[in-house]
């Protein structure tokens, strides 16, 4: 009995335990050891750091005309080369990154946000997939163009007059960019939902009492990450072009302040000449919606557990 | 000889999308159908006019416009057919008198009639217009690329309301010129034949023509300068350097030409402020600011480069100007010269006339308002960086320039309701090109009388952009209208021309030209900046040897 | 016989890379199956039984595993003996389904939820024997009849989540034995089948042994089904091998403390002969444990009446509803406070489906659900949600119940975080208490479902519905996929909690032993109605209608002496609960045999 | 699903209402003018002649129930006719375009052709090689094959064709001579020749087109594989001893097309609304250009109708897309 009574004790010892560690910090472990992430991560730091603290650096203004340098190759005095004012391409390339950058990601999200909370909605709940996809179908069909103009009609100035008119113009672009593309977020968001919300463990946590809302946030939404994610690095794309093309419609920035798409757009014409305009601002979005794609890449590895550890 | 050199490709960056110039104003349209439809006489490249389907040019002196400049007499050589052989005769010609002012038809060529009291046709080969008052130019009606005529037994049943309905006609009308059309795709690409009846019966020397539209500038210069794939190209609007290159690609020339077409910067003479009430904003209830003190204007002109704009924005399509009406040189006036920039002068002007820096932020103050303009134009590369250069000039004469730039169809779209437009003029300068048709400019000075300003109660219409207002150039206007006297004529127009900068209400900045480009192989082409570019498209040929 | 053994296992051992470095799921096996031959593997949850099969077939690496020692010897059909460890997966391919059979544990996840159970069933078969489609489709129908599935043509064109959990199983059953292969895997096939099916699915395995010298690798943890079935058991312990016999030796003569402690742990029917209330077991080495029945209270705490649930059919180009499944037809009983209502019956007649009604996660088409005053029925989403603080559910599929992407700990706590029951580090030890109940090392909390073996799973489910302390817990099959000793734990911590707390319990299983130990009613259901309802003792002692008499015959018996021959078990086949559109069933009349005994008179199709 | 189908269709057409209403009341809205384009050398009296002429004069409303009757009602009769050699449509004024005054339908059948070679043409090829490239990337996850995969689409994605194209243009028209820069739209295949000349002017637009739509399938075909590849069920097809081609391509595949189908029935409509900046480059005039230019004329009656049949086109292949839905997966339910 004794002998039993020993062994049951070493059956019912309980294995060794560790601490309960945080689910970010498990994230966070995993994405450090996705070598895509990493380097995504580090080079849209760098992105980010070279255009918003480039400028303390390297502090020839962007909109600074030096006529008698006009058109010029890479050399110490412009490592980017001149455009066609003499202007300097270095300080165009980071002015115009910290706008680019800053309208891409922050259209990006909006419309991420805008697509996500439509598609969860529509999917989810029944009544309202007929409305709001309906809705979705309509603002699929708006043409673009007199949409943006009558919105800039609208509110261009009242926006203007309430924030200046930097600040107007980006807050009238982000929410232009971000109302006309978040529709295809919100179909494939919804056509996933469709399936996930036929899932058994989503009756589960129906049944522990789980609130709709919590059911989105806690179950849906962590397994409809990956759609997200890859509308989010396409959206980063599609958001630094549009804007390009609102400038070149005369929609977007004023003339004088320079972005990616706008240099790209603008030496599309000198491609033979000089081909570097064109290289830069192209190099320049490619590498930042490349990190953002990594990024989004070991993001969505790292949440989903069942890739997580290998 | 007729139809032996095959096929001549021609690209225009804009699409045609109707043949029928008195339905669509647009130059492409005017052009493409210039193949088809002939005028009774033309501008050449000179300006002068010369007779296309009559016999002679009427004038005073050869007695085919009466003493008191009310009438004038056409006389149509004869032998003249349609392309589908009928005869031409004064009928069509009092026809297309009667269907461009058909009062429902919205024609687009209204002002080629005006002041037309009658069309009467004596006989089949006699036309004559007689007008309501005199008519010191009266080559408006059946002259130029604008008004052609238009055959009587297919359009009959299109007057009017009925005008839009009628598609066959209005996409394959038939004319008098060297082609005529095989297939139009509008707004895409337009085929045409030599025309079996032709009056010159060795010409066109093309067999067809494919007319395609749609695309840019760049990609039309590329097709004909660098793969050659194309035999024309229409307005290349390029930077210099962009033409310079695609020359290299050794294919094709271009080749320029100069009308009275002027870049120009556009003064607002009254506030536009966006603090003042809706319906006051940029009328004459409010003056502006500075814009109209002299010392202001003529520094903000002094600090231009323009031959650096010229350089830079047009090369060879483009002069330093400092008028308003360049072309003809019969009417070019010689007051300004402003081909040098002069910054430190500008800025003595405007220190002698107290508008100095009083609060130090770098911006000059006239009566405590500080000379802050805004400066809006149409959305262009070449119109945005002659933005950024003008920016940075007037920066360096203490006026702060804030920069817009407003899609083309809506700054030049006369909506009324946007307040973008280039008549509502909700900014202090704008700078856009403008011109008139034809060697006479009395309709286009015309745009400098007060009365034409645009204002809430006329929907916003009117050409007088700058809402300049002067007494003594109203009153010379009307003088202009009253004078037959060529040289008197160009007297007065070139007086007009400089009351109108001297007072600030443009600043001329840039002479444009046209800039189109041909094959090399492509002979006898012309550049004509008086009429369409396709006047004499009977002669082009293909050049023996390539 | 043969004496060349088809497999041979040395020396496996099988590492899993975790955020925590390797984890090790078999340490140490060896083990030799011979043709025609059953070895059972029993032991306990989590010791590595399904891993060891998985490594067979070569499929552990695709789950993140890894062979890292061992060899895995295996006899081709052409003679020739090859070490599967490092065969290439071109190989493996021939071999898998063709000539190793694998039967999945959970059978919800196993199947591919988008293709209809014939495309899923047909497909080994075509690609391995070459056939036609319509050959395929013959053989598969066969192979529905042969795992009894009731109504087999319309099954091949339903999809999995159609089924029921045991139709599901058998479908996972017949795919593995579609290519007869030599050897079969079979990883608790049996678990979620009642006792009829299951001694039919046994006698089929049997017969297939005997007929064709396949040779089954049977891992189970019910020892009745061990001493049916098994020729050789082995007994693994984390990890490890801890004693391989022949059945009559481990039975009769267990050497190691884990299998005399597992054996001891079996309960046994016809333990309770005699007692009218249920009370906990009896464990080894566990002292000072109260042992006393638990009487309940005879206040009504849940009464459902007239309960019917109906699924619509889909048919046609266009999916219209052409027919309905008669699910739950009918059904009225009782529950009182702090007792235990037991549903058994064959696999698919509407168990499930009944407890999902009752909690309206299925919406009944009629009948009254009355839960302590509350009228379940008249609720609204708000009202229905407060409601479910009073009664929770443990899921049959516990794989398909839990959410992939979120740790176990968040997923336990996930009730309390709803009604904001506790929160913060109260929350955690909560957690970790309820972890500590089921028997679930700690550590476990920040796992996440798919690195958990099947038991494993089913203990986080029930964790997660004692979480609120409802009222009324619904447990579907909640013990059946538990190895005994565990199973006699969570049973224990069960009736425990009910004799404490008062707590009542819909216990939905298919092993009667269970039943017999827990409950204070018990209803048979047959087709989606209740054939006999009455107190436990009654029924099972004077079982009345002929439904309960067959089930009571079909019980498996935990002694290797008593196997039961085919020929004892001869059922009918079962009639088919879906009726077209216009068809409107007789109601439920019942005929009081004794005090409380209640059987239907109504003709319910056996 | 019948039923839920027939009311998807007919409460389409309320929807397809609203949503002409929609886009009439905001081309209504926008800043411009058809006259924008014309001269400035037009006096405004005669440009406000035009505009009347054109029939703005009248009040939103009418014009509103006139472009309905027109297109509902009219434009059925006139296809009727075409088919039929009947006369109904007779007399009966047709939409009709600002620009070319000539009506609207007549051009947009004349501009389909062009449009589905290329654009089509374009989505074919897209979907040929994205699928098979998104499957394959997630299936060898970081190997090689993906990681070069990730990059080529990414920046494929990133370069706008307005890029992309010109640079095409200068290696392959301008430096290398190969393929024309301008698309020529007359050109009609009855022959070899005229094939070659076809394929040899569409390749460099489809190429550029394919790129982007190569770029966005693949990826979202990746990521649903990738959520696929670790189910449980892949397992069981595994044990079965199905072939892995089988087993990825039968059974994740079907259950990862939901997020795919729904880019591609996104995209079938982009067809038809044809791709406005390639085709400017190239110089295809296709749909897409037509709609530009009708915008960028104020053309509205044009810009109406090809929205609107851009809109029903929307409706019907999002219908298509949900019905899709339930046939990939059984569990999804409509009613
Ligand atoms: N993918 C995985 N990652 C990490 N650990 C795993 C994984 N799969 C299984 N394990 C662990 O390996 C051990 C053995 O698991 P296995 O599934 O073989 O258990 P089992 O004997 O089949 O138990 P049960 O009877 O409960 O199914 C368990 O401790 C389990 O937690
Ligand atoms: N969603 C559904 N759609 C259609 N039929 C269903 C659905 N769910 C269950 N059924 C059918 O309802 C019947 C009862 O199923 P239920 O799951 O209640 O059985 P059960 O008694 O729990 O069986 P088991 O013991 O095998 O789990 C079965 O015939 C099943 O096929
Ligand atoms: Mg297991
Ligand atoms: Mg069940």
């Amino acid at each position: 009995m004794t002998e039993l009574s020993k062994t049951q004790t070493t059956l019912n010892q309980p294995e060794p335990t560790k601490p309960p560690r945080s689910q970010w910090l498990d994230v966070w472990d995993q994405f450090k050891t996705h070598k895509g992430a990493m380097m995504g991560g580090v080079l849209f730091i760098l992105i980010v750091a070279g255009v918003y603290l480039g400028p303390f650096i390297w502090d020839i203004d962007a909109t600074q005309i030096d006529i008698r340098s006009r058109n010029q190759g890479p050399s110490w005095a412009h490592p980017f080369g001149t455009d066609q004012l003499g202007r300097d391409l270095l300080a165009r390339m980071m002015a115009g990154g910290a706008t680019s950058v800053s309208v891409g990601i922050t259209a990006m999200l909006l419309a991420l946000f805008l697509g996500s909370f439509v598609g969860v909605l529509a999917g989810f709940f029944k009544r309202l997939d007929g409305p709001l996809m309906r809705l979705t179908d309509l603002f699929l069909a708006l043409p673009l163009l007199p949409l943006l103009l009558v919105m800039m009609l609208l509110f261009r100035e009242p926006l203007n007059a309430a924030f200046g008119l930097e600040q107007g113009i980006f807050i009238l672009i982000v929410s232009a960019i971000g109302i006309t593309s978040w529709m295809p977020t919100a179909r494939i968001v919804r056509g996933d939902v469709l399936a996930l919300k036929e899932r058994e463990f989503v009756l589960a946590a129906r049944s522990i009492g789980t609130t709709n809302s919590k059911l989105i946030t806690r179950h849906i939404l962590p397994n409809v990450l990956s759609p997200i994610m890859v509308s989010a690095t396409l959206g980063i794309a599609t958001a630094i072009i549009t804007e390009s093309a609102l400038s070149f419609l005369g929609l977007g920035f004023p003339p004088d302040f320079p972005t990616w798409g706008r240099l790209l757009f603008d030496g599309v014409d000198y491609l033979q000449q000089y081909p570097e305009r064109v290289i830069w601002p192209g190099l320049a979005i490619s590498l930042t919606v490349l990190s953002v794609n990594y990024l989004g890449d070991g993001l969505r590895d790292a949440l989903d557990p069942r890739i997580r550890g290998r | 000889e007729r139809g032996s050199d095959g096929n001549v490709n021609i690209i225009y960056w804009q699409a045609p999308s109707i043949l029928n110039p008195f339905l669509s104003g647009g130059t492409k349209d005017g052009d493409a159908s210039a193949i088809i439809l002939e005028p009774l006489a033309r501008y050449n490249q000179d300006g002068e006019l010369v007779p296309f389907l009559t016999t002679e040019i009427p004038t005073v002196s050869n007695g085919g416009v009466s003493e008191d400049l009310t009438q004038i007499t056409w006389k149509i050589a004869p032998g003249i057919k349609w392309s589908d052989g009928s005869a031409f005769t004064s009928a069509d010609v009092k026809f297309t008198a009667d269907y461009c002012m058909h009062p429902e038809g919205g024609c687009a060529q209204l002002t080629k009639f005006d002041g037309v009291q009658s069309v009467e046709t004596p006989d089949d080969m006699t036309v004559v217009v007689t007008f309501d008052k005199p008519t010191p130019f009266p080559y408006g009606p059946f002259v130029g690329g604008e008004s052609p005529i238009l055959q009587k037994a297919q359009f009959e049943n299109c007057m009017g309301a009925k005008a839009p309905e009628c598609t066959t006609e209005n996409f394959g009308p038939i004319g008098t010129g060297p082609f005529v059309v095989t297939e139009f795709k509008p707004n895409d690409v337009i085929t045409y034949a030599a025309n079996e009846n032709y009056r010159d019966p060795n010409k066109p020397a093309f067999a067809t023509v494919t007319f395609k539209g749609g695309g840019d500038a760049t990609a039309a210069g590329r097709a004909v300068m660098e793969t050659g794939e194309f035999d024309y190209a229409w307005n290349l609007q390029l930077a210099p350097e962009v033409i310079a290159q695609m020359q290299e690609g050794g294919k094709g020339t271009p080749i320029a030409g100069f009308g009275p077409l002027v870049e120009r910067i556009m003064l607002n003479q009254t506030n536009p402020s966006p603090d003042l009430p809706e319906g006051e904003r940029s009328t004459a209830k409010h003056p502006h600011p500075f814009l109209q003190d002299p010392a202001v204007y003529k520094a903000m002109s002094l600090a231009i480069d323009r031959p650096l704009l010229v350089e830079i924005g047009y090369g060879q399509a483009g002069a330093v100007t400092c008028n308003w009406v360049p072309a003809p040189a019969a009417v070019n006036s010689s007051t300004f010269s402003c081909d040098t920039q002069d910054i430190a002068g500008a800025n003595k002007l405007l220190d002698d006339a107290g508008i100095v820096d009083t609060n130090g932020d770098g911006v000059r103050e006239k009566d405590g308002v500080p000379l802050k303009v805004v400066y809006q134009t149409s959305t262009n590369a070449v119109r945005q960086d002659f933005q950024a250069l003008i920016k940075e000039w007037w920066s360096q004469i203490g006026i702060e320039t804030e920069l817009r730039n407003i899609n083309a169809s809506v700054f030049f779209g006369g909506d009324p309701g946007s307040p973008d437009t280039f008549q509502k003029f909700y900014a202090d300068v704008e700078m856009y090109a403008n011109t008139f048709n034809g060697t006479d400019p009395q309709s286009y000075l015309g745009n400098g009388i007060c009365d034409k300003a645009p204002r809430p109660e006329s929907q916003w219409q009117g050409e007088n952009i700058s809402r300049f207002c002067n007494e003594e150039f109203d009153a010379l206007h009307a003088e202009l209208t009253q004078t037959a006297d060529a040289d008197k004529r160009a007297e007065i127009a070139r007086r007009l021309n400089d009351i109108m900068v001297e007072n600030g209400g443009m600043i001329p900045l840039v002479h444009r030209g046209r800039l189109s480009a041909h094959a090399n192989t492509l002979g006898g082409v012309v550049l004509n900046v008086w009429d369409s570019e396709m006047w004499n498209i009977a002669d082009w040929h293909r050049k023996t040897g390539s | 016989m043969l004496d060349q053994p088809i497999a041979q296992i040395k020396g496996l051992r099988v590492e899993f890379q975790t955020k925590d470095g390797p984890v090790v799921g078999v340490e140490d096996v060896s083990f030799e199956v011979n043709p025609g031959e059953t070895v059972c593997i029993v032991g306990e949850s989590g010791s590595g039984k399904s891993v060891s099969s998985l490594s067979l077939m070569r499929l552990v690496e695709f789950g993140g595993g890894e062979i890292a020692g061992g060899k895995l010897l295996f006899d081709r059909r052409d003679g020739g003996e090859m070490d599967l460890a490092n065969a290439d997966q071109e190989l493996m391919k021939q071999i898998r389904g063709n000539e190793i059979g694998m039967i999945f544990q959970e059978p919800m996840t196993a199947l591919n939820p988008v293709f209809t159970v014939g495309r899923q069933l047909t497909e080994g078969l075509r690609v391995h024997k070459g056939m036609s489609q319509k050959d395929a489709e013959a053989r598969a129908l066969e192979l529905l009849r042969q795992v009894r599935i009731p109504e087999p043509e319309r099954r091949l064109k339903q999809f999995p989540h159609e089924l029921s959990g045991g139709m599901r199983q058998r479908v996972v059953i017949a795919m593995a034995m579609a290519c007869e292969p030599r050897l079969l895997i079979a990883d608790e096939p049996t678990t979620a089948l009642d006792v009829t099916i299951q001694a039919e699915i046994l006698a089929l395995m049997d017969r297939l042994k005997r007929e064709t010298g396949t040779a089954v690798m049977f891992i189970t943890h019910d020892m009745a089904v061990v001493a049916q079935m098994a020729d050789r058991v082995v007994v693994m312990f984390r990890g490890n091998k801890v004693e391989e016999g022949t059945v009559q030796e481990i039975f009769e003569n267990p050497q190691h403390d884990y299998t005399k402690a597992l054996l001891a742990a079996v309960p046994k029917l016809g333990e309770m002969r005699g007692s009218k209330e249920p009370s906990p077991m009896k464990l080894m080495g566990v002292e000072g444990q109260n042992l006393d029945p638990i009487p309940g209270t005879n206040e009504v705490l849940l009464r459902v009446k007239g309960l019917t649930t109906r699924f619509p059919v889909k048919g046609g180009f266009f999916r219209r509803t052409i027919s309905n499944v008669h699910a739950v037809e009918d059904v009225s009983f009782t529950i009182n406070r702090g007792q235990t209502l037991s549903l058994v019956g064959e696999s698919g007649c509407g168990k499930s489906s009944a407890g999902r009604s009752i909690l309206r996660l299925v919406e009944p088409m009629a009948g009254e659900i009355d839960l302590d005053g509350v009228d379940i029925m008249k609720l609204d989403q708000g009202g229905l949600r407060k409601a479910r603080l009073d009664m929770q559910m443990i899921f049959q599929d516990p794989f398909a119940s839990l959410n992939p992407q979120m740790q176990l700990l968040e997923q336990v706590a996930e009730p309390m975080r709803n009604y904001g029951v506790a929160s913060g580090s109260e929350l955690t030890d909560r957690v970790a208490n309820l972890f500590d109940r089921v028997q679930l090392p700690r550590s476990f909390m920040r796992r996440y479902p798919h690195e958990m073996s099947g038991g494993q799973r089913q203990r986080i489910a029930i964790a997660r519905a004692l979480a609120l302390n409802p009222k009324l817990i619904i447990a579907d099959e909640a013990v059946s996929a538990l190895d005994v000793s565990v199973q006699a734990q969570v049973l224990n911590l069960m009736m425990e909690l009910q004799a404490e707390l008062g707590l009542s319990y819909l216990f939905i299983s298919h092993d009667m032993a269970v039943v017999e130990r827990v409950s204070h009613q018990v209803g048979v259901m047959y087709l989606g109605r209740i054939v006999e309802l009455g107190p436990r003792n009654r029924v099972f002692e004077n079982p009345q209608h002929p439904y309960t008499q067959a089930l009571m015959k079909a019980v498996p018996i935990a002694d290797p002496n008593k196997r039961k021959s085919e020929k004892d078990l001869n059922f009918k086949p079962i009639p088919s609960p879906i009726h077209g559109l216009d068809y409107s069933p007789e109601p439920s009349k019942y005929n009081e045999v004794e005090p409380g005994h209640y059987v239907l008179t109504t003709d319910s199709g056996y | 699903m019948l039923t839920f189908t027939i009311r998807r269709l007919v409460l389409a057409v309320p929807t397809l209402l609203f949503i002409s209403l929609v886009i009439f009341m905001l081309l209504e809205f926008a800043p411009g003018d058809p006259m924008a384009q014309v001269p400035l050398t037009v006096p405004p009296e005669v440009k406000e002649k035009m505009r009347e002429a054109l029939g703005l004069g009248q009040p939103i409303h009418i014009r509103f129930w006139k472009w309905i009757v027109q297109f509902f009602w009219i434009e059925p009769q006139v296809l009727i006719d075409y088919y039929l050699g009947t006369s109904f449509s007779e007399g009966k004024l047709r939409v009709i375009s600002w620009q070319t005054r000539s009506p609207v339908m007549d051009i947009v059948v004349q501009r389909i052709p062009q449009t589905l070679w290329v654009v089509g043409t374009a989505y074919v090829v897209a979907i040929i090689i994205a699928l098979p490239i998104g499957i394959y990337s997630a299936y060898r996850q970081y190997s090689w094959f993906d990681q070069l995969g990730t990059f080529v689409s990414m920046v494929g994605f990133s370069v706008p064709p307005f890029f992309s194209g010109v640079l095409v243009i200068v290696i392959f028209s301008v430096q290398l001579g190969w393929f024309p820069s301008i698309y020529d739209t007359t050109l009609v295949v009855n022959s070899w020749e005229s094939f070659v000349k076809q394929l040899q002017q569409m390749i460099m637009p489809v190429m550029v087109l394919a790129l982007q739509i190569t770029a966005q399938l693949s990826r979202f075909m990746r990521a649903s594989m990738l959520d696929n590849l670790n189910q449980d069920y892949v397992r069981t097809a595994r044990a079965k001893g199905l072939s892995e081609y089988v087993v990825v391509m039968v059974h994740v595949l079907r259950n990862s097309m939901i997020p795919v189908v729904t880019v591609i029935a996104l995209g079938i409509p982009a067809i038809f609304g044809g791709a406005i900046i390639t085709e400017q480059v190239f110089k295809v005039n296709g749909i897409g250009q037509l709609l530009i230019g009708a915008i960028q004329a104020n053309d509205l009656p044009m810009v109406q109708t090809l929205t609107f049949i851009f809109a029903v086109l929307i409706v019907l292949f999002n219908l298509i897309a949900d019905v899709l839905y339930g046939i990939l997966d059984p569990r999804i339910r409509y009613d």
